[in-house]
């Protein structure tokens, strides 16, 4: 079993993207991004990739810094904290491992611009209301020199402003993954208003027409490729919301110290000390899980579901204990539009369902495990 | 009147009569939210004409406030009768033809406290919604320690002068009157100085500000007092004592917010959104999760009637309230919860809009906060009722 | 809808049966029949006939006193109160419920021999581990003048002393239920040594010959008869355990307001307020429940499953909680066996699984209500 | 001897071998339940000649206790190489060779607060089995206040005296020694005038009485002391300073219930009672739950790592151990109330024996009481991890 603790480097990489975000990206910069309803903030993501992180696993002949998913993660714990809206996880995580179990040059290419920050990628997969790759309906049919692809994907992450999309389509004989640019005709795309403020699309695809060297991996096999990259997404998201968690106890306890009332500091209180304690002991729980996410997707990217499902089953669960207990430990302030916890919150529901809910992926756990 | 019939099983066949002849088809909807009620007032703009005929005829045979004295307006119905009018009402889906904290908390407060000149000035408007009231409890920084109260009325001679600021004034900036907790002996014990006054929202130095919530526009709103004369006669009870009547109204308040909050006067249950998606839950955490919430509704739910008929058989419900309060808003959450799970991603997508899933989620939130925390609640139980130290 | 307080006689009802058991069998009656290995005390079943609770469903012209559902419920809570192992359950709730369903001499004898204490009844339907009537296997086959039974059932709750039998058998086109004298040849009766100390037989059936009067109701169709007898059932054991919970949370208040350490009673700790606070909130949920079941089976018998499942779900999460709670808050005294709040925990196990757990309830409410 | 291999891949493959060469097969079936163990003593009846070589060729090897220093018979081995020691021991299913109190819990605090004198006396009859040592510090009464010690040990000159009585000693009635918690300061506040004293059980004055427990006969026993002499030289550490010796152990006592409650090192997991009963559970309730028991069983296991990666590497645990015992202990009572609901009926029979369900799970309720209250790790962790005020 591999070390559980953070390394070095690692803790250097938190800290370092900890000063970065706190600079550039505080909450307050989400609250910005809202009300002036952006969705994608370019010049923030130009020095994300200045900082290495688009390229976090991209390797090193296409450019990239190729630090591993444990690394991927502790910059997404770190992005979760401040609650920053970046193509970090469709792009740097997702597009990139999808991008890596192909070979050619096409595909490094592809790479190397995403270690660059030249071009942003979004996952087109759900159709429905429930994440399931597998009830995937949009189709793609052979035609000619190519295919058309005619259906609709919702809730895509990123998808209003992504250069390119990476679209899921059933084919004839299984489903297929395509590689296409965004703004190829037929592609219609409506940005979603998302609680939380992420960027997601409903996109339309009317006629669109795909070339052969748009298919990422095979033919009829789309997991092949696809099925990693869901994977590295999963627990890269998993630990974006365990930041989330932890910055939102963090200010939890913070305010049950500051915050007098019937003439003591309610941090005093027995009943709130043990739900704050209880929280913490979920939240140590959950750390451990990403951990080792992060280490058995660097140790053995094909075996590492059941790591990365606990991962996302416990980061949904804590996220979302730690943002019900801070609403209501901060009372009636925490309600209000001008304070920020109202944000984890929202953020918490929109990630518990993305890449599959608590329910999904204690079914994959189910099936590893026997149960 | 419908409420001169003797017997109570005649009672309810003319009342079903006189129902099916004076409400109005268009309200009987069912609609239970607070925006689609009429809340009265002298800004009030009727919705449609079903809307003020329905309240013109519902005043006209007392059924505003049908348990209310006679003299003042009411119905004068005694429990089983008060149960015979909703079982009649809910028969026809009919809204109810005024809702305001006037009927909700200062009646109730005027009855038991009041002067009979104030009953007589105070109690008929409110019947007939002609002045619509808000509470003015909660202070900035107070939280639940609600009798912090520091917004000040000096004694003037013939008036109070009041400076001070009030916070969750709900519909303060549509409401007439106010009625309000306000210190009035600086040196006195915290529970000792403390005021009951009902304030003209109209006199010069009283404004309103809106407050925004994570669930988008709210009814909240923040209310200045800045040099507010007010005169000593709006004083209800004793002057210092107005503690008592407070912590009376708070158990009314409390029980208001959990009948409301467990959604059964209306909201979305479970298995309403499964029958409008006509689905079934398959998956074995969410379907678990759903049924323990049915379940627990429908227990909370006959314990709010049980404890109704306490009340009407003359056994105080008291510090008990505190229990439904605590227990309706914490099912309230979990339901929301699980709806805004249920829903999935469709339910991500949210425009602002009040009436829509989202929306209720995020409210359902300061449930547990508002009238009293749920922390505050189990308090209340563990030494009150349950008679535990300290 | 019915009231939901308790009448008057319902009060002098349960007063008079609590005067009778805290004289007659408090809790140490319980632990001297498990010393001694007992489940069955006659002098006591004689004296509880006496008080006319043996006859609490059987109509007058039987001889009983028939007080309907809502007053066999509030025996059964007085019962369960201090952990009462008696007939009461199988033998007047069970038994004399499925009795009244038929007309004819055969059962208003048997019926006033219930309500005199003369006979014992024991239902015999579990085949499994899990409460599943439909489910059952036993085998009556037709044969000459009668049927010969064949099979085997567990968890005969009283079984083993019981000196009648209604056993449900799988025949031709259905279910069919049979009314058998405990002693036939044929049958075989092992007691079980259950962990609550409460008598339960596992009951073989060797060729077992039944006559067309053991036939209890019509052949092929046991549920008419059946169905309203478990419905009974469930909602007495319901209110056994409403009994139980409400017995062990006063222990616990007890003993949270003498008990000191660190100088002050631990009653006031805020952290044990609130729990206890809470789980006085759900023991008075689930009183609702059960007073709504008795109103509703006295009501309309056949349209009160919902009523009925509610309120054993309810009572079982209940008891599950209170005496969790109850072991936790008196700390170790709670676990010795000197102790009488072991005996608590052990019955909740038991009746948490007799005549259908919380998930089957909940299943049951789910058909009901369409989730 | 096998820890002399340099390199710990080598030192692996080594291990490896010498455990396939030595462990006898009958050691090999996993066993980690502390009815199957060795707990040596001066009346140990060996359950087999195969129990008995393991054990001695494991002392031979210093691996009764791999990580306590060579001079004591203790294998040295830093973590990583206890790592793989218990790699190994676990790919082969070899039971430990010896457990006890004294390798868990007095050998630690010798080895801390120990004099030279101490050390060479008691730890090496540790490492080889021939003492068995129990611990003396609840006593009636006290509950959660553990500091509440009332056993007395009047200073008779080169001599204590010692009376009062323990509670919940396991196996005192097997032990030879006792580490207890006596008062040697009447005077002083409660917790400055407390010794950890070592005191042979068969000193005149010491008897002990079992304890039956709801799961049946159990390990516990009350000890009593009455006029029992005890050489000076037999108190650890400072006089009157003995809490800090409890602490210490205290901590280390919630590792090792944790450990042993979460079921890693032993006992039923979900999956494989359901494997052995060749079914799924399909019934929503059971199935959820059973779900996320199984998820936080794994996150808990991961857990037990990390912290102990951490105390290898420097970090100490400290006082977030109560977040261990906390959890753990939580964690198998929530398996064992699932495990129970998935057996059914079929678990309602018992005939007291100790190796089955119900004693399991009545056993189970114990895990959040002994060795700290689930409420005093929630308080350590909520005032000493948090900082939280009071």
């Amino acid at each position: 079993m591999a070390n559980l603790i953070e390394t070095e480097e690692e803790r250097m990489l938190a800290g370092a993207a900890r000063r970065f975000l706190d600079d550039l990206a505080p909450v307050s910069h989400l609250r910005q991004m809202r009300d002036r309803m952006q969705t994608h903030d370019p010049d923030l993501w130009y020095q994300m990739s200045a900082m290495g992180w688009a390229g976090v696993l991209v390797p090193e002949q296409a450019g990239g810094d190729d630090m591993g998913f444990s690394a991927a993660m502790v910059i997404a714990h770190e992005l979760g904290k401040t609650l920053v809206i970046s193509p970090f996880l469709s792009t740097s995580v997702i597009a990139a491992t999808a991008l890596r179990q192909v070979s050619g040059s096409q595909a490094t290419e592809a790479l190397a611009s995403i270690a660059s920050g030249g071009i942003t990628y979004a996952l087109a997969i759900d159709e429905g209301a429930k994440f399931a790759p597998e009830a995937s309906q949009l189709r793609a049919r052979r035609d000619g020199n190519g295919y058309v692809l005619d259906g609709q994907k919702t809730f895509v992450v990123d998808g209003s402003f992504a250069d390119r999309l990476l679209v899921l389509a059933r084919t004839d004989n299984g489903q297929t993954l395509f590689d296409l640019d965004a703004e190829r005709p037929g592609i219609r795309r409506d940005r979603m208003k998302t609680i939380d403020s992420r960027d997601a699309a409903t996109i339309r695809f009317d006629g669109v027409r795909a070339d052969f060297d748009n298919v990422l991996g095979h033919f009829d096999d789309a997991m092949t490729v696809l099925a990693p990259a869901i994977r590295a997404g999963q627990a890269a998201l998993a630990a974006e919301m365990s930041g989330l968690a932890a910055a939102a106890f963090g200010m939890t306890v913070g305010y049950l110290k500051e915050r007098r009332q019937f003439g003591v500091a309610i941090g005093s209180f027995q009943a709130l000390q043990h739900r704050a304690a209880i929280l913490w002991s979920e939240l140590e729980l959950t750390a451990s899980a990403i951990l080792n996410a992060g280490r058995m997707l660097d140790q053995d990217l094909d075996n590492a579901q059941l790591a990365v499902s606990l991962a996302k089953a416990r980061a949904t669960a804590t996220a979302k204990l730690a943002v019900a207990e801070a609403v209501q430990m901060h009372g009636g302030i925490g309600m209000t539009d001008a304070f920020d916890i109202g944000f984890y919150m929202k953020r918490a529901r929109v990630s518990a369902e993305w890449l599959g809910d608590y329910s999904y992926h204690a079914e994959q756990i189910a099936q590893l495990r026997g149960i | 009147m419908l409420i001169d019939q003797q017997d109570t099983e005649a009672f309810r066949l003319e009342l079903r009569q006189w129902l099916a002849a004076n409400c109005p088809a268009e309200m009987r909807d069912g609609a239970r939210d607070e925006t689609a009620a009429c809340w009265g007032g002298r800004s009030w703009q009727f919705s449609s004409e079903a809307q003020k005929t329905w309240l013109e005829r519902m005043i006209g045979q007392g059924l505003t406030t049908p348990t209310w004295p006679r003299e003042y307006g009411g119905g004068g119905l005694e429990r089983a009768r008060e149960k015979v009018f909703f079982e009649e009402m809910a028969a026809i889906g009919a809204r109810l033809p005024l809702v305001s904290f006037g009927i909700w908390m200062l009646g109730p407060a005027l009855l038991k406290f009041g002067t009979d000149e104030q009953k007589r000035t105070y109690l008929p408007p409110i019947v007939r919604g002609e002045i619509r009231w808000c509470q003015g409890y909660s202070e900035p920084g107070a939280g639940s320690d609600l009798a912090s109260v520091a917004t000040r009325a000096e004694d003037r001679g013939d008036h109070y002068l009041v400076n001070g600021q009030k916070i969750w004034t709900s519909y303060a900036d549509k409401a007439d009157w106010i009625f309000a907790l306000v210190r009035t002996d600086q040196e006195a014990p915290k529970h000792k100085g403390i005021s009951f006054l009902l304030i003209d929202m109209q006199t010069k130095g009283v404004s309103t500000r809106p407050i925004r919530l994570i669930s988008g526009a709210s009814v909240f709103c923040e209310t200045f007092f800045d040099d507010v004369e007010v005169p000593k006669a709006n004083v209800v009870g004793v002057v210092n004592q107005g503690w008592d009547i407070a912590k009376y109204l708070l158990t009314h308040e409390r029980e208001m917010i959990s009948a409301g909050a467990a959604g059964l006067t209306g909201g979305r249950s479970i298995a309403q959104v499964l029958a409008s998606q006509d689905s079934r839950l398959t998956d074995a955490t969410l379907r678990a999760r759903a049924l323990e919430c049915e379940i627990d509704g429908l227990a909370f739910g006959l314990t709010l009637e049980r404890y109704k008929d306490q009340a009407a058989a003359g056994q105080a419900v008291g510090d008990a309230s505190a229990m439904l309060k605590y227990m309706g808003c914490e099912l309230n959450q979990r339901r929301h919860e699980l709806l805004m799970g249920m829903a999935g991603m469709a339910a991500l997508e949210w425009d602002g809009d009040h009436d829509s899933l989202p929306a209720d989620w995020l409210r359902s939130r300061a449930n547990s906060i508002e009238g009293g925390t749920s922390e505050v609640m189990l308090g209340i139980i563990a030494k009150r009722v349950l008679g535990l130290p300290g």
